[in-house]
């Protein structure tokens, strides 16, 4: 048993540490940490230089353009980019649709999109959520009327994160409506400038415009835009769910959050001299560390064990990695929050101007706010509990 | 013991949440016209100057109603404080003009205190003040104020010897907002309140325009932060009945997986935890209510600290389980329990945060002085 | 709006307090926060001075030999004995089967059973809970069938404690089985000298004979020894499970654990000194002081209205209390057990004689143990929880 | 990076499990032949000392057998501990005679260092040892030792010089039981298992009781607390998994309210959180055993700091769920589990309980050493 990295995977580690010292622009550097969300800007330009170096697709297969990293260094390569933090690359391209196209896709499906994905000339996003169906995913009613070589698509979407700034969207609609909930579920990617299709904005508590509703209104989808059979759209839905999870605790976010929280606390003078010297807060570092440490070796635990099954199937325990990683990412965020304390509290980034205290402390309620998502997208909290207890448990 | 209301203060009550869930928040300045129509804003003032004399439950009553409609009413900076404040001051012609003012409504004033590194130490005040011929010159910067737009009168303090954090030397100024040197810059905070900071450059004052100096203005201080953190529990109280209410209403009408999702055990027990947390808040806010005006001053802030402490766990795991428990819609500012979060988290750190009252308890050893205690007893917890 | 005691109350618990510190035997004084449970003999004889003071049933009506304590009274009486802390006043008799005969019992058996449950001549056990019918009590199965003036019962019930001291036990019965569940159920006194009971005992964790198994083989019950109609006993039931609940948190119980656990840190040196300092002991004893502090406003509040509604309805609000009361009743014993430290380990109470450290910490693991009860017994609180969803939000 | 169990490690676990899972828990020592016959006993022993110098996941593979199995086996305070401390102690005949003895099972030993004051330091040593003509002359008593009936010799630590907490002059003796002037004195502990009590007056030894002394002492020490503390995690793992195996098939069986209760969601929650919790204590186990032998000893006792403090979390999480969702019948003696939330209780306060090695931690910075240091280091945090 050994949990220390080999030399080859620590010559990487440094390898990837020196890559991104080297090449993430500053401007994007500067806003490290400070944000909740990185602009489509920046993840565009962090995406293509990581691209150009072979580094976007990090879990593609070679053969569709991707590194040929190993579990382990999918995970190392995820983190390092996390502590620094750089943007990520573009999670619906590249751990969502790109596997899908890859693994289901037709010939000429991956002719046309894999390379585009791959490099995000096409920018994806996805179509799942409505209404009426959030974490009852199935519940899905947008429908896609077969007329000739297309199919005329109706209904609405929400929490499309990144509408408003995507080229495509891959969606799930209903093609057979008489069937039973989780089949007659077709899988399509649809031009977002198809005419028919309008982007609402849904503003969140962060103050941002990141996530929206889309509204398809008679919209025309090529039939070979289809992944995959028809009504079989459920399968590559939950295969595309299942796929790669063991980044999925983002444990390097959470520790760049803590190291953020510490050294603005060292600035701060509190009612026994500097904040670094309260009780409470050192406690609260202290046990975030040890929940962090936990989850990076039960991280490392479940990447071992998919490395030696290698059946690519997803394993239920990746949904301890979720639930506590989405968790440790709201303490890190509120600790972060905590510590500016009043400091924190202007919206206004003109303020940064104004003040030591208030420009150290930028972004820390927005990051705090931003973070409540974390228990609720991908897979709400309570949906991770009750994969455990049926999934492992057989309750 | 008696914990019912008087007949006069369940009629503020009904009064003012008529007042308050009859207005579109929008337009302060006509709620605050309004306020000062029901008498709200003569409450916090004494009798001697034509106040009404409220106390603190009756403060706690409007904050209550202003939590539970997530008003941005700047009730506390401009009309609980300054009642406290004033309330310590010599009886003055001026004074009384002025709480007469702001009684009927027609001028405004706000405590500007806190400071960029006060972090919620009550004697860090690093604005000098000096004393020159024709009366004093202010200089400094006030941080983390809330006031409302155009406020006409500042009151603010500042060291006229000492430094920052000694419990000495500190002095109260009423100062117009619009003397020359004074500048006022209002923002937005994360929950959509409105703060300001003011900057005061060579600002020059007449001899009147002192309040109060050294343990007069200590005490008057103390009196506006304890009156304030009194205030604030009951707008937590309001903002909890607030998230509650809407995150039951919710799960009775939200369907998933064919039918209402709040008859998922995992979820009623959830409720039910939240609703053991809005109690127990309310007990706490009944403990500072009560316990503002006690004449030991290590006693109060006691009492004051653990309804803090208490009051900011209530509202952290009752904003999160709301949250979660409306799902999306929940992280989004048109969900009012999206709002209702936001708020939560300026609350926390108004007045002192969990992380300072913990450690002004543990100096004081604890809440019933069962421990040794750490330091020399700085009783409120405010110094340096 | 005041939360301080009136010069009245006050005086009335310096009353109280005085005749604990002047009537409390010395014996029992000495065992005092040392037991999880305290013997017969010691209950008996607290129980006994009380009731010669005229305040062993403080809640009962002066008509049927209660004090006539006000709402408030009741609750410092009881808070102070739990501070002591003293024996309690059995429960079984004063706060269950007492108030059953005086409300729902005839005069021949208020005759009979009354002086004798109050002053403690005869010793009541609870015989409600069966192997299948926990929470859900209704579903019991013990019968009781007619023959002439007399019931002939079978069954078995569980979690009767005290069974193996008491002379008599309140049972529910079922009496009609072609009843739904809650109806056909019937409310009998069960002399516990009848022949075909066997009282068989359950050692709990913390090592004591304090509950038992109680089976009933064609026992015979005299019909006189039923309260009430037949087959209406689960309304008396719910009536005796929702009286007098105020005393639930049991504050002073708590209070007084935190306060022996903090002198016995006073003895003990840690890492940096004395474990008064340490800490994330301060930080407990500090947290247990808040929530404590609240738990008692929330039972004064709950007591003010309930006096000023006096209708003698349980409030659902009271489960606020028994659940907080419990979890509050565990962490104040873990503390205890956790300041022990290794001196707790013992079991044999002949070590106290061996060292200071041993004696000072007797009883610490036997009151940790014990206390994992508190939120199970008497309503568990998953039941509490039930509780305030449907009784108070209406979930 | 490699998480595997070797070939070796699997047989080894395979044996254990079917050695417990066989044999009752009642005699111990027919259990203590048993593992002598498997080999266990000669594991923790260096090979030249005729062991089979196992290393520290091997420790926890037994001692999670121990714990599933709720087996009293004080393999680490008979085992794990002389075993690491032998190690380090220079070969001798008579070491070589004993070890081979240990792992036959024909003769027992135990370390006997904990003292009534102690309270997890590791140097606080009472225990006063003066040198002699013919040797040394011990006083002293020894208290919470982990030991089984009969033990035939004592791993003393006692003080040739020097005051309580001090690290250096702490020396240690091999200590045959049955010498005039040692009283053993075993006592059942709250769990069930046993402890002892050890007095030592005016013990005579010759001059080759001397194991080690001065840094040598403490160094042995120090690698038997942190090989101990590693091991203990693997007991709780396997107790923890015990825990949450009979709280899954309790919910899957009990009825209530017509049908098992494991179909209420607030229950299988519940048991999600659980899982949780072990694997979390899982991977702190890994870390614990990965660092017992770490050079930098600040690096050392952080690893094992936090690996103690996260499964003492578990051990209270999981214990206080597994009984809670048992009811009733969770606090019997005749449960499992309730038998097994006792263990608990111990191994939380085993080598160390969560204050002091969040106070460790604390001294040292915290786990990445973010945070300024509080006290000059003092590394495993067992000196005063």
């Amino acid at each position: 048993m050994d949990l220390s990295f080999s030399h080859e995977e620590i010559a990487f580690r440094d390898e990837v540490r020196a890559f991104i010292r080297d090449n993430l622009p500053a401007d994007i550097r500067a806003k490290a940490g400070r944000v909740a969300h990185f602009d489509k800007a920046d993840v565009v330009a962090w995406h293509r230089i990581l691209d150009a170096r072979g580094w976007a697709a990090s879990h593609w297969p070679r053969e569709h353009g991707g590194p040929g990293f190993s579990p382990v260094q999918r995970y190392i390569f995820m983190e390092e980019m996390l502590r620094a933090p750089t943007p990520e690359p573009l999670s619906f391209n590249i751990n969502m649709v790109g596997p899908v196209v890859y693994t289901f896709g037709s010939d000429a499906q991956k002719a046309r999109f894999l390379s585009r994905i791959r490099s995000l000339d096409w920018w994806f996003c996805q179509g799942f959520s409505e209404p009426g169906a959030g974490s009852d995913l199935a519940a899905l009613r947008t429908s896609a009327r077969r007329e000739g070589d297309e199919y005329i698509v109706n209904g609405q979407k929400i929490w499309t994160s990144t509408a408003h700034v995507a080229d495509w969207m891959f969606c799930l609609v209903r093609t057979d409506a008489a069937a039973k909930k989780q089949e007659g579920i077709s899988f399509l990617l649809i031009d977002m400038r198809t005419p028919g299709i309008t982007v609402r904005p849904i503003i969140t508590i962060d103050g941002a415009h990141h996530t929206n509703e889309v509204f398809l209104d008679d919209v025309r989808v090529p039939v070979a835009n289809r992944i995959g059979a028809e009504n079989r759209g459920w399968d590559y839905a939950k295969f595309l769910l299942g796929n790669e999870r063991t980044g999925i605790a983002r444990v390097g976010l959470s520790q760049g959050r803590v190291s953020r929280a510490v050294s603005l606390a060292c600035g701060i003078e509190g009612l026994d001299g500097p904040l670094t010297d309260d009780h409470g807060f050192r406690r609260r570092v202290i046990e975030l560390e040890i929940e962090l440490k936990a989850l990076e070796i039960t991280a490392l635990r479940i990447i071992d064990r998919q490395r030696r099954r290698n059946d690519g199937r997803p394993d239920p325990a990746s949904s301890v990695l979720k639930l506590r990683g989405a968790e440790t990412q709201q303490a890190s965020a509120q600790l972060l929050l905590d510590v500016a304390g009043r400091l924190g509290a202007p919206l206004d980034a003109d303020l940064a101007a104004l003040g030591g205290g208030f420009a150290e402390a930028q972004g820390a309620a927005a990051i705090h706010l931003g973070a409540r998502a974390a228990t609720i997208y991908g897979g709400s909290s309570e949906i991770q509990k009750n994969i455990i207890a049926k999934g492992i448990l057989g309750l | 013991m008696n914990l019912e209301y008087s007949t006069e203060q369940t009629l503020l009550a009904d009064s003012v949440e008529r007042l308050l869930s009859q207005r579109r928040a929008t337009d302060r300045r006509a709620i605050w016209a309004a306020c000062a129509e029901l008498g709200l804003l003569a409450l916090p003032f004494p009798e001697d100057m034509g106040g009404l004399a409220g106390g603190n439950v009756e403060a706690q009553i409007v904050m209550e109603a202003v939590g539970r409609h997530l008003a941005d009413v700047p009730y506390i900076g401009c009309a609980v404080g300054p009642g406290a404040i004033l309330g310590l001051c010599p009886e003055t012609l001026r004074l009384r003009e002025l709480v007469a003012a702001i009684a009927e409504g027609s001028r405004t004033a706000c405590l500007a205190h806190e400071e960029e590194h006060a972090r919620y130490r009550l004697a860090h005040v690093e604005t000098r003040a000096e004393r020159t011929a024709s009366g004093f010159v202010l200089n400094g910067k006030k941080t983390g104020i809330a006031t409302i737009d155009g406020v006409d009168e500042l009151i603010v303090s500042a060291r006229l010897s000492g430094a920052a954090g000694d419990e000495t030397g500190i002095a109260l100024f009423l100062v117009p907002a619009d003397l020359p040197g004074v500048r006022m810059r209002t923002f937005p905070a994360f929950d959509g309140t409105t703060l300001a900071i003011v900057g005061l450059s060579d600002v020059a004052l007449p001899p009147d325009a002192l309040l109060a100096s050294d343990k007069g203005a200590l005490a008057a201080l103390d009196r506006a932060e304890a009156a304030s953190l009194s205030a604030v529990c009951g707008e937590a109280v309001g903002i909890l009945e607030a998230m509650l209410d809407e995150t039951v209403a919710y799960l009775k009408t939200r369907q998933q997986f064919g039918g209402p999702i709040g008859r998922f055990q995992a979820l009623q027990h959830r409720a039910a935890e939240m609703y053991v947390a809005l109690e127990q808040a309310r007990s706490m806010a009944l403990l500072a209510a009560v316990s503002v005006d006690l004449p030991d001053r290590e006693e109060r802030w006691r009492m004051l600290a653990a309804a803090k402490v208490q009051i900011n766990a209530s509202l952290r795991f009752v904003g999160q389980q709301a949250v979660q428990l409306h799902g999306g819609i929940g992280v989004t500012e048109e969900c009012r329990v999206g709002r209702c979060f936001k708020r939560t988290a300026m609350i926390e750190r108004a007045f002192g945060d969990t992380f300072h009252h913990l450690a002004v308890l543990d100096r004081l050893g604890g809440l019933e002085g069962r421990l040794p205690r750490t330091a020399p007893a700085q009783a409120n917890g405010r110094a340096a």
